[in-house]
């Protein structure tokens, strides 16, 4: 927790939240590991205000679990509880089709200003430091509607000016680059963290920040991320959960895997 | 059906290039994984598929894989895969690197025959390909002109795999979630199932349907009741967090791991094994989750 | 859930790319077809997946079809198609001929945004690339340097398939064989699905992994109760063997393909079509097979 | 029935039998449409000297079909009565791989000399009289075993010189040219028709009788072949059915398709 004011909910909760209010009925989204987060804002997004949006979760495949209980590994066997499942080989077919999935939740062991995520090395990619645990699927973020990036670690290791290694494409080097590659996808859209949300500067493409969370100091944000971010004062706090909401998380999360 | 130690000695060469199947903390086929250690069999190339865990880290500790392919080596919530890491950051592992979709289509093509496969376009803007050009490499669309990035075919020599039921002959059924191991079964030249009971060949036949693997691509059935611990067996029981975590700490550096192998592998039979962790096996059953047919 | 002239008109355009699912006798989405005809759409391009029997025929005959993209159009034992037939030999139909082998991989490279397909060497001994070089050509591999027959990835723009039993919203269960229609549905832009009965969404979930097609990719659920008629719809009743002898017969020529048309499809509704046949279906009805789940 | 002299089985149930004593404990075998016959010779196998003998029925892709009964569509939804099923998208990856099956049962409109089947058309591919289906996976016969070719028609419009059109390849135009491809397969072993079983000279590739039927004249094979048929004297009589395996095959085919 990294907010500096008591409050009755936690980041993650507020980050569910935040990552739930971009989705949009009728949309698919997909997912990989470590994917509480997303999965909980999924869920939340579908017994509020989008009931025909559709969501895959990480390996099991599973469509639209029903979250009883969230559970940590993406790949549970709880999971299954859910609306339907499809086979892991259908889902790596529809992503590389690029027209199913209109949202791409991502993150990384590195984010850089262009959005670009690394999951695999810090460091050279022959004598890293730490060796990440590898890509998965990150580069189909090539292939999809939009990004949504999140990480729970706000500091400067993280969010670095350039990855060391790219394992999912953001705006790759820049607008000059991203133009140049004429990919399908539309790019990171948003990025959240425990201490604020960050879009990206549709000329630069750089990530700028949108909103700060309650309790958090705009300087916070400027120290813990390591690259030049861009500041378009004055800038709102990110809403807080409603209760209406913490009362949905908490339903699906009597393990609290959020707090 | 044959003994764990003849399936191991009997199918996987030295030097073999080996998949593993299941998916992060699920459906490992640690059976046979420790049964390999065990024997000490080098195993020549490493698969995971695509995400690796217990059963990929093991191996690596104990100093049995010379390449590893892979596209994610990691314990997901739990942290970064020990052994995995140190090998990297030493650089004393050879790692061709992947990422999921080609894991998926090369598999593919394996199975299928096809001498290469295309991987939709964008996925050149990983940095994948430049660290692994052995795996990737680039060519010309006869229909479009255009470049792309191709990946060689997945041809492994042995599949190890987990299943929940099975026949005495191998027609095999993933109960939950299948990850890639049906693809995994019709890559590989030969297929080690362990499995969690033997059901009749009636059982498999009134659900004709539902099964997973059929049994003339599988060389060798084991039972291993409890055999994915400390990862879970879907519908069977859950990953054993305790364990893991204890796992992860001793496996910080080279002696905790090796005191590790020592005592959950190398100075037990997988019989033992599996009889010391019943109690805990008992006690990560699953909640019924779904309405199943008969275990 | 939509009526089958509103998903009809409403999905497919004139002059799109069709796909007919089910196999031979089997799973024909007889209803989407009879619809197609009545409304008078015309289709660009016709795939069959990879076998096709009355619902490519049928839309031959009514002139329909402008380009046949196919690895068989017949009737089995039953004898040729006589409308393929009579239009091939005509030569008043384009052929893009096919084999097996390329429908399912292209299939899946139209599915997975792959740019192209390699096929397995061998398959160029065939005659059948040369004549269908929009289908077909060559390149190198760029591993090996060999010469590789490729094949064009498949892009339906509408895919027309029966399911036994879907919710609402189009999760769709195929009891039975699936033959391509799995791939179909992932590879199409738009799929319209027929079903023989309407399910609760919780039936659905009760079996996850026992659904074939999941909600989002359909575009439309249409209920066709008998709908595959004459063909069969698996688990529900076979084919009507004295019906397609009929047409058979009715079929060697233009007149009388004019007159089944007239007769069976374009004075009469869909809705009483079925009514008309539902004795000879029930007569039809499959002998309980498998163990099923709840119908 | 093409025979002459009157017998207690048919030619089906005949042609049934030789092709099960083709097949081998162990094997796995693969067959296309209108497979009733090579269905019953699977069986049939299973049921006496290769109880490990596998087989795929056709599109439904069961694995060991019961054959209760033997069913005339290869896609009959009762054939999934059977030990199990596979997608037909596994059948033909399986099929491309070469190493799967043993067996392929195949057959044509025409078939020629050197074991080459056309299933498309007879005449130009512009312009055929007649236009056949389509070759389905008759490509495939390149990556398997060895090819089992069958047909209930004996005469000079099936077996030619040259197809029209190659469906599928036999050993191609002969030695060299089958040389040169250097395919995995290994070609057609065996053709069976209802006047004769004919297998392929070792040299030549070319076909050649090698037993009749019982109560068939040689002249009568060399009437109804359209090309020059090698010929080794003395020609041995196929052995007639047992009763043993008549039993059987009659248990599987209560609507009596092999009748």
């Amino acid at each position: 927790m990294s907010l500096d004011q008591p409050t009755d909910w936690s980041a993650s909760e507020l980050m569910a939240t935040v990552l739930a209010g971009q989705l949009r009925d009728g949309e698919v989204a997909i997912m990989g590991t470590g994917s509480a987060v997303p999965q909980a804002s999924c869920r939340l997004a579908q017994l509020t205000h989008a009931p025909n949006f559709s969501y895959i979760a990480g390996g099991t495949c599973s469509v639209n679990p029903y979250q009883q209980p969230l559970v940590a590994s993406s790949c549970d066997y709880r999971l299954l509880r859910a609306e339907t499942a499809v086979p892991l080989t259908d889902v790596v077919l529809m992503e590389g089709r690029g027209d199913v999935f209109d949202i791409f939740f991502a993150g990384g062991i590195q984010i850089d200003a262009y959005g670009n995520c690394n999951l695999v090395a810090v460091g050279s990619w022959n004598h890293p430091h730490p060796r990440g645990p590898g890509s998965v699927g990150l580069p189909f973020l090539s292939r999809v509607g939009r990004i949504l990036i999140y990480t729970m670690s706000h500091n400067r290791r993280t969010f670095v000016e350039k990855v060391d290694f790219r394992s999912g494409p953001g705006f790759l080097e820049g607008p000059a680059s991203w133009r140049e590659a004429g990919l399908m996808g539309g790019g990171p859209a948003m990025v959240v963290t425990p201490l604020c949300t960050m879009t990206f500067n549709p000329e630069t493409l750089r990530m700028q920040i949108a909103s700060l969370h309650p309790g958090v100091e705009l300087q916070q944000v400027v120290e813990a991320t390591g690259f030049e971010i861009e500041i378009e004062p004055p800038l709102p706090f990110t809403p807080s959960p409603s209760p209406e909401q913490l009362d949905i998380l908490r339903a699906m999360d009597p393990n609290g895997l959020l707090r | 059906m044959v003994s764990i130690s003849d399936a191991v000695s009997s199918i996987v060469e030295d030097g073999s290039f080996v998949v593993v199947g299941g998916m992060h903390l699920h459906n490992n086929p640690m059976a046979l994984v420790r049964e390999i250690i065990r024997q000490g069999r080098r195993t020549g190339k490493l698969l995971t598929s695509p995400c690796g865990a217990m059963n990929a880290d093991l191996l690596l500790g104990a100093g049995l894989v010379d390449e590893l392919i892979t596209s994610y080596v990691g314990f997901e919530h739990l942290g970064l895969a020990p052994n995995f890491r140190r090998l990297a950051e030493q650089g004393s592992i050879r790692i061709l690197e992947c990422d999921e979709p080609y894991i998926a289509h090369g598999l593919y093509a394996g199975a299928g025959g096809l001498p290469f496969i295309p991987l939709p376009r964008g996925l050149e803007y990983s940095d994948i390909p430049k660290v692994n050009p052995e795996s990737y490499t680039y060519t010309e669309d006869p229909f479009s002109g255009e470049r792309v990035l191709v990946g060689a075919p997945l041809l492994p020599e042995v599949a190890l795999l987990h299943a929940q039921l099975s026949d005495a002959q191998g027609n095999a059924v993933l109960l939950g979630a299948h990850f890639l191991d049906r693809l995994i079964a019709l890559a590989s030249k030969h297929v080690i199932l362990q499995v969690e009971r033997i059901v009749s060949t009636e059982e498999i036949s009134s659900h004709p349907m539902g099964t997973t693997i059929p049994a003339f691509l599988v060389d060798a059935v084991v039972v291993a009741t409890g055999g994915c611990h400390p990862t879970s067996s879907h519908a069977f029981y859950t990953y054993d967090e305790q364990h893991l975590r204890q796992y992860l700490e001793m496996a910080r550096d080279e002696r905790g791991t090796d005191e590790y192998l020592t005592r959950y592998v190398r100075q037990t039979t997988e019989a033992l094994y599996q009889q010391s962790m019943a109690d805990r096996i008992d006690s990560l059953r699953n909640e019924a989750v779904l309405e199943q047919r008969a275990l």
